[in-house]
């Protein structure tokens, strides 16, 4: 039995999967420790208790994320964006875009027909369209991140939010709770603000059908739907898997690649 | 006549009570969700350690990002006014005052009598403040309270350049998986900081001596010795008084004038 | 041969400029490579390009300097405030772009605070951003007031054979910085895009008789160098706005590439046209310098930087364009968006990258998206 | 950019909102306020104008036209050019040409729709086009690269050695849409012969461009006209702005802005010259009965914006200084520097003379004019030098007697960046409080109003000011 992995170490979460035959074992997350080597290990051997596996039983390991070149254990290492692309072709095979908004990083990826990477572009301006600008804006307004999609459906008159820069939007949304506005209108606005940013992206790249999303952020309902308004397209929902372990699915199927030699998507 | 101040910042609820010669109570407390929550509680516990009840109080002046949603308050002053106030009060010799709280960070410029002449705010995009700090403990899962002796361990010099605080994280991540240790991130951290900061106080037409720091950041000792040392001017701070009571002070005062 | 040359480029103050000080000779510096150094080097000094590497913070430069502007220019300044440029007998500032130009009211400012922060000798020389003949005239003129304020200052006489003769040798300089070029382009090659640049900057910076004596002893003996292990690894252009960086080219290559040609102020670009020898120096000199519309500071040339880009991607064979430009540049930000949407339509993969200028400390973030860029284009 | 907005034309809904809104000027006040209620996107500019009586009017209506123009060129087969607000479009009159002009247009987006015109402004960006770059133009730019306007026929602007990043997004939307490009370039002298010379060959290579891309030779006949209503608004501006001298001042708070506002549509155009007059009817009365143009009739503080002032969305710091009684005494773009204007007595050559004798002369008047045009002249050389900057914003705050100085632009704008921490030590040295406010004059979502006016009241109220 040829157990295959991929561990997926970012600088919020930390994933790991493990696969068989095509097939998911188990799959983990924790949130990630200051020592990335520290982070894989324990996201590993959380998966592999799970999966009542040894070390040994994995034959090849992808790995991938900010810190993909610390971890010893993996085999190889690949870049997140190609990761995300096949993770994602995988669990959709119609997918052609494919928008993953990471911690410290929005991408926006194109695949062609094959399911390689056509292209991509990632945010370089300013850091508002990451995970990140979620978390800060969450703490300010004491919600959880989990929490601040839902604002959206409840807002008919969504904040307009500085869009380009997270320490002067936290300004703004302090001066906009002092000014009495409702928690639903300035969470709208905060999920609206990120859509904006990560639209840009998007548009740029010109998404072709199927689009689909990755990453923690695709769980907010709010930046989804606000997306899907401004590009003008349907963002299809990755169903039954959750999107922020496509990466770490992605590089596991790289890894059965390594293993088979077989190259297929 | 006892009078109180209130300020109510970004991350901090800060409360002191004045008895016309001193201080008999003051609180410090987290924010909350909502400013006026946090401005009571900081205050009943001001009172507290002040053994005195609300209808003692003659006067409340409200200062900080919260203060017009502090109903209790008789009257509001702006930040700036305050912390010029409260640090002239402790050190009448300040002309400026470097003031690093939790969402701003702010050079105040001081005439011969306390009066505000001139004040400016820390650049947008730019990673001079508190939150920043706060942002970057979490990241390397260290108190933010004990950044500053952590920091004074650094043996290597690095080099923190990006101004945005999002961008200066992922450099911080990059640093950590680059096998950079703990004390030389911080340190470099603390000495971004301090140049920014330092580049704010420089830009208001040179920095006048007396030079005070206040605000929570105060309290780190990597900041504040990377300010007085790197940037070459000897900063002052309080004596016998947490710097973040700064602004409390001052509306305290202010109260008292009144 | 090539150490010579990383080690120059990769800091302010090299032996060399020591060596030249303490004959007594004078420096001086500028800030834009529309700005013809052989004038300079006809009066006896000897010009450098400007540079902000070994910048540690921007404490000075930001007390001047406002938020929202590029980081090349802050940087100058704060070496300035340092006195890491005090070795300067005269700096010219020209109209660059605006960022670049107000360096001039910045550095007079910092001047006041700083002591030995400005040279004695200051000048702001004024560049159009286009090339028509008023604009070649007024070019013209602007050089010739340069020059009479250089022998005004510093006591000496530019003559016009001295102007020939400078022009002769920093054209034999360019021929061989093409030769160089044409090596790297090859099939099998022999030297990085590492040690090439270094080349390049240090075109900028050093005696120009050293710089064409120390090139020409290289490229004679990078025939005999081994060839360097290339099979399956991408060529690589990389473009955009100021980069005098040897540490981005090195992360591209280590990443598993191989930069082989580029198109990069510091770079290849300044140097890749003769100044003609047969008319009257000083015309040719503006001719030379104004009417290529190597930067986007000239506006309106923006099909004939395509153009030269197209050539360079098909004669060097290139798998793959990196435009990178420092934040706050719109001027190369917009353009490398107009390349991206031209060079894609061509069939040619690129990719925009954004990053501050100075010391290459976003390592992580950058070596993210290189490599995503290197993977795409591999399969 | 969101779908709907494909569905419609940038011009034409500028237009119908223009039109619509100068007829409801002519109801009564109960159907006006009626009708507000159904326009609330709009209230926030109709009701500021509507309050101006006839002149707002009159504004509602100039506005109407300019963009009626835009959307009739074609069918009249006039070329369209795409110009900048600092480029006087007098030239473009006196050829046929229609022009629309990004910044004003970006404006009149901003402040007529609710949600401004950030998705244009978006769809830049999606371009490729420099998300850093000035707000200014990227508004409406954005609406003509979509194609959601007039095509475009030219490019000419005349902002390169003045402000870069404004050059850079034309040179972009012309190499985008592939148009003939002609930029003015400016040196950064004013005054001397050289820079003189230098701004008549300029201008007449323009002219030959224009001619040559146009078909159509440059009418003298036609020119005089409008540049002889060129000199009668440049006299009736100039006794305006006598009059806002007085203490207090009868100007009313947006007056600055309608005056700029029509430089740069209808310079030359005699819709504008019936504004002016309205105007000026307004503000006479005013200082005959010695009140001040604040709706409250009360004049506290002066302020002086030594760079533009803030438009985005509404006219909330109109509104706000009114409410304040903080009176605008205008900024860098209200003042032309006409020989005819008091303020620059005693700085002749620093002035234009607008000379009509013969087609020569004329066409120097026009390079006179337009190297005078706001920011062209003040801020194209060193700011501490003679005629700029620095030399302008102290010679206007003393001369309209300015209590303070304040400064609002765009992030995207590098020229004033690099420099307005040091203009704004030099002010203070000369005893003018200065206050550097950090939004974006088109783009609400940099800094929201609700932070920009608390940053301006603390000003005010620390400084003693109010």
């Amino acid at each position: 039995m040829k157990y295959v992995a991929g561990c997926d170490v970012g600088s919020l979460t930390s994933k790991f999967v493990i696969m068989i035959k095509g097939k998911i074992v188990c799959e983990e997350i924790i949130k990630s420790r200051p020592k990335p080597q520290e982070s894989a290990e324990t996201v590993m051997d959380k998966a592999l208790q799970k999966a009542g596996l040894k070390k040994e039983n994995i034959s090849f390991c992808v790995g991938t994320g900010y810190g993909r070149e610390q971890i010893s254990f993996v085999n190889k290492s690949v870049s997140e964006i190609t990761c995300h692309g096949k993770g994602a072709r995988w669990l959709m095979p119609t997918a052609k875009t494919i928008i993953d908004i990471g911690g410290q990083d929005c991408k926006v990826i194109k695949l062609d027909s094959s399911g390689k990477i056509d292209k991509f572009i990632t945010n370089d301006k300013c850091a508002s369209g990451t995970g990140r600008f979620l978390e800060v804006m969450a703490k300010v307004l004491n919600v959880e991140i989990n929490d601040l999609g839902k604002f959206s459906a409840k807002s008919k008159t969504p904040i307009t939010l500085a869009s380009t820069c997270t320490v002067w939007a936290q300004a703004d949304i302090i001066k906009y709770i002092n000014s009495g506005y409702s928690l639903d209108d300035i969470g709208a606005g905060i999920n609206i603000a990120m859509a904006n940013r990560v639209a840009m992206l998007v548009s740029t790249l010109k998404p072709e059908k199927d689009i689909c999303m990755t990453g923690g952020v695709a769980k907010n309902e709010g930046v989804f739907t606000a997306l899907e308004g401004i590009i003008g397209q349907r963002i299809k929902h990755i169903r039954k898997f959750d999107p922020q372990m496509v990466g770490a699915l992605g590089a596991a199927l790289l890894a059965s690649e390594s293993l088979t030699g077989e190259v297929k998507i | 006549m006892i009078t109180a101040g209130c300020d109510v910042g970004s991350q901090t609820a800060k409360a002191v009570i004045w008895d016309g010669e001193k201080i008999i109570g003051q609180a410090i407390t987290a924010s909350r969700a909502k400013p006026e929550e946090a401005g009571i509680e900081a205050l009943n516990r001001a009172m507290q350690a002040a053994e005195i009840s609300k209808n003692q109080i003659q006067k409340i002046v409200a200062t900080g990002y919260g203060k017009e949603l502090l109903g209790f308050a008789n009257s509001t002053e702006s930040e700036i006014v305050c912390h010029a106030k409260g640090a002239f009060h402790k050190i009448p010799s300040a002309r400026t005052i470097i003031d690093i709280g939790g969402q701003d960070a702010k050079a105040i410029k001081l005439d011969g009598s306390g009066q505000v002449k001139r004040y400016i705010y820390n650049d947008k995009c730019a990673a001079g403040t508190g939150r920043f700090l706060q942002i970057m403990a979490e990241a390397l899962d260290v108190k933010l309270e004990e950044m500053g002796e952590i920091g004074k361990k650094s043996t290597e010099k690095i080099i923190i350049s990006n101004q945005c605080v999002i961008f200066a994280e992922t450099e911080v991540v990059s640093l950590i998986n680059s096998g950079k240790s703990v004390p030389d991130i911080l340190n470099a951290l603390h000495t971004a900081v301090a140049n920014r900061v330092a580049a704010m106080a420089k830009s208001l037409g040179g920095i006048e001596p007396d030079v005070v720091m206040t605000g929570g950041v105060a309290k780190n000792s990597g900041v504040f010795f990377a300010l007085s040392e790197a940037n070459k001017f000897p900063l002052l701070k309080f004596d016998g008084l947490d710097p973040q009571l700064s602004g409390a002070l001052g509306a305290a005062l202010i109260a008292a004038e009144k | 041969m090539s150490k010579e040359f990383i080690e120059i480029a990769t800091k302010i103050n090299y032996p060399l400029l020591s060596d030249w000080k303490s004959s007594g000779k004078k420096i001086v510096g500028y800030t834009c490579s529309f700005l013809p150094p052989e004038i300079f080097h006809a009066a006896g000094i000897l010009p450098i390009r400007l540079r902000g590497i070994e910048t540690e913070s921007l404490n000075i430069a930001d007390a001047y300097y406002g938020p929202f502007v590029c980081t090349f220019p802050k940087c100058l300044l704060q070496l300035a405030g340092e006195g890491k440029y005090s070795f300067l007998d005269g700096a010219v500032i020209s109209t660059g772009c605006d960022a670049m130009r107000r360096l001039d009211e910045c550095w007079r400012s910092a001047g006041k605070d700083y002591p030995n922060a400005i040279p004695s000798f200051f000048y702001y020389f004024d560049i159009p951003h286009k090339s028509d003949n008023h604009a070649l005239k007024w070019f013209e003129d602007e050089i010739k007031l340069l020059i009479k304020a250089i022998s005004n200052n510093f006591g000496v006489n530019i003559s016009t054979e001295n102007l020939q003769k400078s022009i002769s040798i920093y054209n034999k300089g360019r021929r061989l910085l093409l030769e160089l070029e044409n090596l790297r382009m090859k099939e099998g090659v022999n030297i990085t895009g590492e040690e090439a640049f270094a080349a390049s900057i240090s075109a900028n910076l050093m005696p120009r008789e050293d710089f064409n004596k120390s090139l020409s002893d290289w490229i004679s003996d990078i025939n005999s160098l081994p060839e360097l292990k290339v099979s399956g690894k991408k060529r690589i252009m990389l473009i955009g706005s100021v980069n005098d960086d040897i540490d981005l080219v090195r992360l591209i290559e280590k990443a598993g590439a191989l930069v082989v040609a580029e198109n990069l102020c510091f770079g290849i670009r300044s140097e890749k046209d003769i100044v003609r020898e047969d008319i009257e120096p000083i015309h040719a000199l503006s001719y030379r310098y104004l009417s290529n519309s190597i930067c986007p500071r000239m506006f309106g040339g923006y099909l004939e930087r395509k153009g030269y880009l197209l050539e360079k991607v098909k004669s060097a064979r290139i798998d793959g364009v990196i435009m990178q430009n420092i934040r706050f540049c719109d001027l190369h930000s917009s353009e490398n968006g107009l390349f991206e949407r031209d060079l894609e339509d061509a069939g040619i993969p690129s990719i925009r990258l954004e990053k501050e200028y100075g010391p290459l400390t976003e390592t992580g973030r950058l070596r993210m998206r290189i490599d995503a860029f290197l993977e795409r284009i591999s399969k | 950019m969101r779908p709907e907005i494909y569905e419609y034309n940038y011009d034409w809904m500028l237009w119908r909102t223009c039109v619509a809104a100068a007829n409801l000027g002519n109801g009564s006040d109960y159907e006006v306020k009626k009708m507000l209620d159904y326009v609330p996107y709009f209230r926030g500019i109709i009701e500021p104008v509507m309050n101006l009586g006839e002149t707002g009017k009159s504004f509602l209506r100039m506005m109407a036209e300019y963009t009626e123009n835009i959307v009739c060129a074609k069918k009249q087969g006039k070329k369209v050019a795409l110009t900048t607000f600092c480029f006087s479009p007098t030239l473009l009159y006196a050829m046929d040409i229609v022009p629309i002009s990004l910044e004003p247009m970006t404006v009149l987006g901003s402040v007529l729709w609710k949600r401004g015109c950030t998705d244009y402004m978006d769809y830049c960006s999606d371009l490729g086009f420099s998300e850093t770059g000035c707000s200014s133009q990227r508004g409406s730019m954005g609406a003509y690269l979509a194609g959601l306007g007039a095509e475009i026929d030219l490019v000419v602007i005349d902002s390169a050695g003045v402000c870069d990043t404004n050059a850079n997004a034309f040179a972009f939307a012309a190499s985008y849409l592939k148009k003939p490009f002609y930029c003015l370039n400016y040196p950064a002298g004013l005054t001397d012969d050289r820079s003189k010379n230098y701004h008549r060959e300029d201008y007449r290579a323009l002219i030959a461009f224009l001619e040559k891309l146009t078909g159509k030779s440059f009418k003298e006949d036609k020119l005089r006209k409008v540049l002889e209503e060129y000199r009668k608004q440049d006299l009736i501006i100039s006794e305006l702005e006598e009059l806002q001298r007085f203490v207090p001042s009868p100007f009313p708070v947006v007056y600055n802005f309608l005056i700029y506002a029509g430089r740069f549509f209808f310079a030359g155009k005699e819709s504008y010259t019936k504004l002016l007059k309205d105007m000026l009817d307004v503000v006479k009365d005013n200082a005959k009965k010695g009140r001040s143009g604040i709706s409250s009739g009360i004049e506290k503080c002066r302020a002086f914006f030594f760079y533009i002032d803030h438009y985005a969305l509404d006219l909330k710091l109109w509104d706000w200084l009114d409410k304040n009684q903080i009176n605008h005494m205008g900024n860098i773009l209200s003042r032309a520097f006409g020989d005819t204007a008091t303020y620059t007595k005693g700085m002749e050559e620093a002035t234009y003379h607008i000379d009509t004798r013969d087609m020569d002369h004329m066409i120097d008047t026009l390079a006179e004019i337009n190297a005078r045009m706001p920011m062209v002249r003040s801020i194209r050389g060193p700011y501490d030098m003679p005629n700029m900057w620095l030399e302008e914003s102290i010679a206007m705050a003393k001369m309209y007697k300015a209590d303070c100085c304040v400064y609002n632009g765009t992030p995207g704008c590098r020229n004033t960046w690099s420099n307005v921490k040091l203009i704004a030590n030099d002010l203070e040295k000369y005893g003018y409080p200065t206050h550097i406010m950090y939004g974006d004059a088109f783009d609400d979502r940099v800094e929201s109003w609700e932070a920009t006016a608390a940053r301006l009241d603390e000003f005010f109220k620390i400084r003693g000011l109010l």
